[in-house]
């Protein structure tokens, strides 16, 4: 595999304006040489906060690259990454990036075979992971795909000392290349200078929605042009305190916690389990905070239970409040007077403030959200709450830095204009179009798909949108979702989706009407909104299924979705529902790891719901299928109540 | 040696009067385990209860049935107010809580009925009883026999079958429970009969002082007196209070011109330190403190 | 600075002038002991002193519509709440204090000097106050505990004779108890008698053990000095041990509640006395008249004319007459002015109600002089004449006592 | 509301076992401690002199009988005894010409000597049997008080207490004696705050959880008790003298009375045994509560509201005193300081009921 994996000329063309040396690489190695005691990345390890500076993070960098590459890793080389967020992780992604190789982080709860399928395509060789979990799965999926030569740990709990061939620990990579370092002096130099900026820094992966993940590969240059665009229209400043919780397999957390990380000399805060992460955003207090609207509505919903089962005062004072902080909030983003200077002041004292603090947004300056549509009651609260949520728009072609709303500019319907240096237009088929440094080059070893997405230098998102008067982009949705019933009304499901998860109740839900008379949903309620609701309410059940099967419950529910489709236009009201026994899951390949839903998969395994939804039954007996831990699956009758929604159209 | 004999004496009847106090101690220790602080207090209330009654304008002996019946009362009420409250709570939190009872008692008692002290008079002859060079006096004589005739009582009365359940209480609240037994009743009981012994006390102290708050000082010796005899001893009692009767008085007696001060406060320490020192569950009491 | 000096002088003349125009309430700070060590006496005094004050209010005594009003607090015998009272009554404007109790008296004495408030201490308190150049504020204003001893002694002396003598002194075991001790000792060798001190535990409910020691020690005289239910026991244990009812002398801490309490054999016992007891006296029967009658009174109307109640009334009695003494003076009244009140006092028996007395800078105790009286079974009779016993020895021993004092101890 | 923990995190445990991890809490106690420094400013005479100082000395008093009680579980009801030895030996030491700064080391030491020998029941017993023993070391104590004039003071047993210096302040002023009894108490608070995070004070712990257990985990129960009967005195000593010379001026035998050694344990049952707080609060409350209930009801009485005669209004505070500890030991045995901790979490959580997450 001895190749330049990079055609100069070819790249130097495509971006003109490029310099050579202008690196990732290169930025940390500033950061290093200007602020080397300022602390670039933290770690909350047993409760305490480690502390990395700029020179230690260089440090590890460069002396894992002299070592993976004394393992015999070369140009063009795909080092896997899996594993949840580390700074050993982040260093081996770096190190790889100095010997031009290409680091691409995988998802932490991705299954075996998905990731054999993916060193099958990427020709791995070398895979970095975090733990015994993960080097447990690459040494069965070396069963697999048997070119799997080495695999890196990072942490060495039931590891160390009883390592099995081809397994090595991070550490131990990382003395070895100490000791090249310190052998020859000018080696540590030479590989920060290695690598150009036409290099692939990071190899991400398309979701994957449809068929198999394609492989997206970044350069030093769009990420540097992404994050340079972003911070002109001020989407993040310098020196922000970021906290890298999201999965490192996303594009978002490469762009954040190394990318603008570098490029802004942010502190980069890990938490230390998934668990602990609330916990740990409170202790870190970001700066800066990104959170899919999903994440944000979970946070609402946890607000509301809390509220709901606080004590008399303190909820009387979130009642008389909240509402006015909405209704305020809703008179700004219409234009009108938000007014309440005294109301405002003391809610900002007693509800406001202290539920900020309490999520841990205290000091969040900059709170963003995109992915999918975000719910109005979501979006007014938080900004109610004082949190200047804003949404943008992107996606991992584009670095996910295309489009983002101004803090003056705010609207729930549009997700803001292009940052500069992005062009952006809406085709014939009412696709999105977008053109500029941050948009990727072409699918990794996916020609075919490449053309298709990159035409005359323009990226074809895929995206049906439209662009208002003002000159702001509307997502309406992928432009292969819109379809029709069968009276022709066009429709995007996930739309009304959306709005339906927005009440606290409904976790998941998927609208099915595509050539019918009608459209149904199933729904997954939200088993700790609805658990406390039922304890509430004096409801009983054991288990998620019985409890979803309540009549009451459905009278919620129910309730629920009438209240949505008031706000839907005529002949787009979900007529009857079912709850479903189970919440969608993506180990039964329902929803992709981002949750989206796989409607084909839905459409499949639930259609003799749906059948039975638009035959007006009241009930169906249902042959589930379940799926055990051990990964065997089987099925359970299940019988599911049918339920017409009231008032519908 | 006359000098030496009536100082015995004088001290034994003196300790027997200090029993009528400690015996009330020992009955609620005995069936609830609870350190009675607040005994001396009772002691004072049932002194004003006494002279509170004879003051209706009722023969004395008359009053005193009265009173024991209004303090009988009073102590069930006590324990089921408060001490029921308190079970399973740590020593300190009981300890002080009787504390907090006797302190209560004392604001309250005179605060309502009058400070100044309240002669209770029991018609007991003046005249001592003299026998040779050593004179007895009358109101301690009696004292004594009714100490006496209150343990000896007390002693019977654990005989009937009520009492045999108090001892069961008193030997383990649990077993007690499971065989049917109301501890909390037999708990109440023994409180009630404190308060009993507390008129019995408070009559025969307050007619030689008057009743006043200064009865419920007699805590102190009534102190050394369980803890010498046994907290959950009755005939501990008798003994426990002939001794430090005995001592509180010879060794004053002989030391007091030495020391140029009264000791006896200082012999009734050392009695109560020694006895913990030396044998903390006291001569009768039952040997299961917890010790290192 | 002279200029502000002026200022000042001049504020504090048109302050005073303007005070001066108005009627004057003059606040006395009566904080003492109802509930600790003091129980016996402190009810029926304080009533005595609040009723006596009702009754100077309404005869004008102070004259120019000036009144006096009586701050009145329970301390407890304990000095940390007699320094909270006396912070408190201060800050009301008291300038005379009486606590009723030796400690309290003791915590506050340095405080009150320095402030300049009058504290009186009659029958409790440092014997030595009544050196006035060495505590110009405080008036025992009623014979010391060491004038008490020695007017008994000297009534012994009259009444059987000293010479070759024996005398039990039985106290209770407390600084109290040992106060006439140095007395004693002085008047053994100046009279030729010898005594014995007998003390018993505090609060004294049991003495049978000091008693038996007494009854061998066969005295002629017995001396008892306590206080409260410890009298009683005393008398009454004496008299079980053969001690003839007229050989007990006690300190001025014996009344009719001890009488109630001992019972009719309590006729013949002596004590010193500092006012008179009974009702019939003018004063007491004024407050009978303008006070308890129209149901003015501050306490149980039983205890009108008690031992210790007219004490109380004796004490403001002449407090009052050092007040419009000390009015004579100007407004508004001041611990200085009065204390020069009390020292202008001269002659003044409360209308015989006590002996005459006469205060000077140097002598607060206003000469010391009592009288012995007797239970006849109902009542205290006077068996001698007011007069003060060895004044130069209690003088002696006073200034001897305030050098020391005045030393540091 | 008053609470953000955003943004508060640790990058050691040093910094994570800090005593205030929670800004808030931190501005607090500077707060407070700003507060009391400048009492003297602010604060009339009358309330500095008769309820702020004497609250500041007998919360030192309370911290240092809460050290025993509270983390090492040996009951104490004669600390008052403990006190006096140390205001007697104070006063004592110092009119010998000993600096009033060694003088108040020397009587905690002393106080810590016989406190310990005190101490030397607690190795037999425990439980009622220490209460009844250290009960009757304090009438000893008392005794020999009384009746050594040598030490009492002769006939009047009261010794005035010389004028001092502490340091280059001269004591004379109520400001001054306020300060030096405040920052002994600080001290003491300190102190107490850091013991509980060593491992004498986890020693302490363990003896009070269960002596025989501490033994078997390596804690001497023989020197771990006696260290603390001599750290509870020597705190208990010194307070002592801090009162003699802070307040009283004068030293009595009255005013280490059995009483005072039940108020004492009462301050630090109502404020919650072992907590710093508690100790604070539980002196205040014991103190102040009786005296300001007592001139609400004589205000009361004095407008005509209600009629109470003067002995039922004088035991008025004997019997809220009382029924102070009986309402506490019934309602709160955890005391003043769990109130508190409920508050403080009330707002700590607020807007919600619990902590989340």
């Amino acid at each position: 595999m001895q190749h330049d994996p990079v055609d100069m000329a070819q790249a130097q063309a495509l971006h003109p304006t490029w310099r050579s040396d202008d690196t990732i690489l290169a930025r940390l190695a500033r950061n290093a040489a200007e602020v080397p005691h300022q602390i670039a990345l933290r770690e909350r390890d047993r409760g305490i906060w480690q502390e990395y500076t700029w020179s230690d993070y260089l440090r590890a960098v460069v002396e894992f690259a002299a070592g993976l590459e004394a393992r015999g890793v070369r140009p063009g080389d795909v080092v896997m990454v899996i594993g949840d967020n580390r700074p050993n992780l982040y260093f081996a992604m770096l190190g790889a990036a100095c010997l031009r190789a290409i680091p691409s982080p995988a998802y932490a709860d991705a299954p075996t075979e998905e990731l054999a399928a993916q060193m099958e395509r990427e020709d791995i060789r070398v895979a970095v992971a975090e733990d015994q979990e993960q080097v447990d799965k690459m040494l069965e999926a070396k069963g697999r795909w048997t070119h799997l030569g080495l695999v890196i740990y990072d942490d060495p709990r039931g590891l160390a000392g009883q390592e099995p061939d081809g397994v090595a620990g991070f550490d131990a990579i990382r003395a070895e290349g100490a000791a090249r370092l310190a052998a020859d002096p000018n080696l540590a130099q030479a590989l920060i200078a290695r690598s150009t900026v036409h290099d692939t820094v990071v190899l991400m992966h398309s979701s994957g929605t449809t068929g198999a993940p394609k492989g997206i590969p970044l350069k030093h240059g769009h990420v540097l042009s992404g994050v340079r665009n972003a911070a002109a229209a001020g989407y993040f400043g310098p020196g922000e305190v970021h906290m890298a919780y999201l999965p490192m397999a996303w594009v978002g957390d490469f762009i954040f916690s190394v990318g603008a990380a570098m490029e802004l000399r942010f502190t980069v805060n890990i938490p230390e389990a998934n668990e602990t992460a609330l916990h740990d955003l409170r202790e870190m207090a970001p700066t800066v905070y990104f959170a899919s609207p999903r994440a944000w509505s979970a946070m609402l919903t946890r607000v509301q239970v809390g509220i709901a089962e606080t004590t008399g005062l303190k909820r009387r004072l979130y009642d008389y409040f909240m509402p006015r902080a909405m209704e305020a909030e809703r008179a700004r983003l219409d234009g009108r007077p938000a007014g309440g200077g005294l109301t405002r002041a003391l809610g900002e004292w007693l509800i406001y403030g202290p539920i900020r603090d309490q999520l841990g947004l205290g000091r969040v300056q900059r709170a963003y959200t995109a992915g999918e549509a975000i719910g109005e009651d979501v979006f007014l609260w938080f900004r109610a709450i004082g949190l200047n949520l804003r949404q943008f728009y992107g996606q991992t072609e584009n670095c996910a830095l295309a489009v983002a709303q101004k803090p003056e500019d705010i609207s729930l319907t549009t997700v803001g204009r292009p940052f500069p240096g992005v062009e952006m237009k809406i085709d014939d088929g009412g696709e999105i179009l977008l053109r500029g440094d941050n948009i990727f080059d072409g699918y990794f070893r996916n020609p075919k798909a490449s053309a298709e997405a990159l035409q005359d230098g323009w990226l074809h998102t895929g995206d049906a949108g439209q662009i208002e008067p003002d000159g702001q982009l509307v997502v309406l949705g992928r432009v292969s979702e819109v379809v029709e019933k069968r009276d022709g009304t066009r429709f995007i499901a996930t739309y009304i989706e959306n709005r339906l998860k927005f009440s606290a109740f409904i976790k998941d839900a998927a609208v099915v009407g595509q050539g019918r008379d009608m459209l149904v949903a199933i729904v997954c309620i939200d088993f700790q909104a609805v658990g406390q609701w039922a304890q509430e309410h004096g409801v009983s059940y054991t288990s998620y299924a019985e409890l979803s099967q309540q009549p009451r419950v459905y009278d919620l529910i129910g309730g629920e979705i009438a209240a949505v489709n008031t706000h839907l236009p005529h002949g787009l009201s979900v007529a009857r529902f079912v709850n479903l026994h189970k919440e969608f899951d993506p180990d039964d390949g329902e929803v992709t790891r981002t949750r989206k839903l796989k409607r084909n998969v839905i459409d499949d395994r639930y259609g003799p719901i749906i059948e039975a939804l638009n035959a007006g039954q009241d009930r169906i007996d249902f042959k589930a299928q379940i799926t055990y831990e051990n990964g065997q699956t089987g099925s359970l009758d299940r019988m599911l109540r049918l339920s017409d929604v009231k008032g519908a159209a | 040696m006359a000098y030496f004999l009536e100082l015995l004496i004088s001290g034994a009847l003196t300790g027997l009067m200090y029993s009528l106090v400690a015996l009330g101690f020992v009955l609620i220790y005995k069936s609830a385990g609870v350190p009675n602080l607040a005994q001396g207090a009772l002691v004072m209330t049932a002194g004003y209860a006494v002279w509170m009654v004879m003051a209706w304008g009722l023969n004395v002996w008359i009053a005193i049935p009265v009173a024991a019946a209004i303090m009988f009362g009073f102590g069930l009420i006590v324990e089921r107010l408060l001490l029921r409250r308190m079970v399973g709570q740590p020593v300190i939190m009981v300890v002080m809580l009787t504390l907090g009872l006797e302190i209560l008692l004392r604001g309250l008692v005179p605060g309502i009925l009058g400070s100044t002290p309240k002669p209770i008079d029991l018609g007991i002859d003046f005249a001592p009883i003299i026998i040779g060079d050593v004179f007895i006096n009358r109101t301690s004589l009696y004292g004594g026999i009714a100490a006496l005739a209150l343990v000896g009582a007390s002693l019977l009365f654990f005989r009937t079958r009520l009492g045999t359940k108090l001892r069961a209480v008193s030997d383990d609240h649990v077993s007690s429970w499971a065989v049917g037994i109301s501890v909390e009743r037999a708990i109440g009981i023994s409180w009630g009969l404190a308060g009993i012994a507390a008129v019995v006390a408070g009559a025969l102290w307050g007619s030689s002082q008057g009743a006043d708050w200064t009865l419920s000082m007699l805590l102190f010796p009534a102190v050394a007196v369980v803890i010498l005899g046994g907290v959950d001893s009755v005939p501990g009692v008798v003994v426990g209070g002939i001794l430090v009767g005995v001592l509180g008085t010879v060794i004053p007696g002989y030391l007091d011109s030495f020391a140029g001060g009264s000791t006896r406060d200082v012999v009734t320490s050392l009695i109560i330190l020694l006895t913990i020192m030396v044998r903390p569950f006291g001569i009768f009491g039952r040997e299961d403190i917890e010790r290192i | 600075m002279t200029f502000l000096r002026k200022l000042a002088l001049t504020t504090a003349l048109v302050a005073g002038l303007s005070a001066s125009a108005m009627a004057e309430d003059v606040k006395f700070g009566l904080l003492q002991d109802f509930t600790a060590v003091y129980t016996f006496v402190t009810g029926q005094y304080n009533q005595g002193q609040q009723d006596y004050l009702a009754l100077a209010n309404a005869e004008g005594i102070l004259g120019d519509g000036n009144t006096v009003t009586a701050i009145v607090r329970d301390t407890g015998n304990q000095p940390q709440r007699g320094i909270e009272a006396y912070n408190r009554a201060k800050e009301e404007g008291a300038i005379l204090f009486d606590f009723l109790s030796t400690p309290v008296s003791a915590a506050i004495l340095d405080q009150a000097s320095a402030d300049k408030n009058i504290v009186i201490t009659p029958a409790h308190g440092r014997g030595d106050a009544s050196d006035g150049t060495v505590f110009p504020y405080v008036f025992p204003m009623m014979p010391t505990y060491w004038a008490q001893a020695a007017a008994l002694i000297e009534y012994m002396k009259e009444t059987g004779g000293l010479e070759g003598k024996k005398i039990a002194i039985v106290h209770i075991d407390s600084p109290f108890g040992r106060e006439p001790g140095p007395i004693l000792d002085a008047l053994a060798k100046q009279e030729g008698f010898e005594f014995q001190a007998f003390p018993y535990a505090s609060p004294g409910n049991e003495q049978a053990a000091a008693w038996s020691e007494v009854r061998r020690y066969r005295p002629d005289y017995v001396l008892i000095w306590g206080a409260g239910g410890g009298q009683a026991v005393s008398v009454r244990t004496a008299i079980q041990n053969g001690i003839r009812p007229e050989q007990i002398h006690s300190v001025i801490w014996l009344a009719e509640t001890d009488a109630a309490n001992v019972g009719p054999q309590m006729k013949g016992v002596k004590r010193f006395e500092a006012t008179a007891a009974g009702t019939d006296h003018p004063i007491i029967q004024r407050i009978q008249e303008k006070v308890i009658t129209p149901g003015k009174g501050s306490g149980d109307q039983a205890n009108v004319g008690n031992s210790y109640y007219n004490l109380g009334v004796a004490t403001m009695a002449v407090a009052v007459e050092a007040a419009r003494l000390g009015l004579e003076g100007g407004q508004p009244l001041t611990g200085d002015t009065l204390k020069a009140g009390f020292e202008k006092i001269s002659g003044f028996d409360a209308e015989g109600l006590m002996p005459p007395v006469t205060y000077t800078a140097e002598d607060h105790q206003g000469g010391g002089a009592g009288r012995v009286s007797e239970w006849d079974g109902e009542k205290w009779v006077p068996v001698s004449d007011w007069k003060a016993a060895y004044p130069d020895l209690i003088r002696t021993v006073i200034e001897e006592s305030a050098a020391k004092y005045k030393e540091g101890n | 509301m008053f609470y953000r923990l955003s943004g508060t995190y640790h990058t050691s445990y040093q910094a994570d076992r800090k005593l205030w991890k929670i800004p808030t809490d931190r501005w607090l106690v500077i707060a407070l401690l700003v507060l009391a420094a400048l009492a003297p400013l602010y604060v009339s005479p009358l309330y500095l002199g008769s309820y702020v100082l004497p609250w500041v000395i007998w919360s030192a008093a309370a911290l240092s009988l809460t050290l025993l009680m509270g983390l090492a579980g040996q009951l104490h009801f004669g600390f008052a005894a403990v006190m006096a030895i140390g205001a007697y030996a104070s006063i004592h030491l110092v009119r010998a010409g000993v600096p009033f700064e060694l003088a108040l080391l020397l009587s905690g030491l002393i106080a810590a000597v016989i406190g310990t020998v005190f101490g030397g029941a607690a190795l037999r017993v425990k439980g009622l049997y220490l209460v009844m023993a250290t009960l009757a070391m304090q009438y000893l104590v008392d005794w020999v008080v009384v009746n050594v004039p040598a030490i009492s003071g002769g006939a009047h047993a009261t010794l005035r207490t010389p004028d001092v210096g502490f340091l280059f302040l001269p004591i004379d002023s109520l400001a001054s004696r306020y300060w030096l009894a405040l920052g002994w108490a600080v001290a003491l608070t300190v102190f107490f705050m850091n013991v509980k995070r060593t491992s004498f004070g986890r020693a302490l712990v363990a003896i009070r959880d269960k002596d025989f257990a501490a033994a078997v985990i390596g804690v001497d129960p023989f020197r771990t008790k006696l260290t603390a009967f001599a750290t509870s005195s020597f705190m208990g000593g010194v307070t002592g003298a801090i009162l003699a010379f802070c307040f009283y001026r004068a030293v009595t035998p009255e005013q280490f009375g059995f009483n005072v050694s039940i108020q004492l344990v009462a301050m630090v049952l109502v404020g919650g045994l072992g907590s710093v707080i508690g100790s604070w609060l539980g002196a205040g409350f014991v103190l102040l509560a009786p005296i300001f209930l007592t001139n609400l009801v004589s205000g009361l009485a004095a407008g005509g509201w209600v009629p109470v005669s003067q002995n039922f209004l004088s035991h008025l505070p004997l019997m809220i005193y009382g029924a102070m500890i009986i309402g506490f030991l019934l309602l709160e045995p955890l005391g003043l300081a769990k109130i508190y901790d409920n508050i403080r979490k009330y707002f700590l959580v607020w807007p919600f009921r619990h902590a989340r997450s």
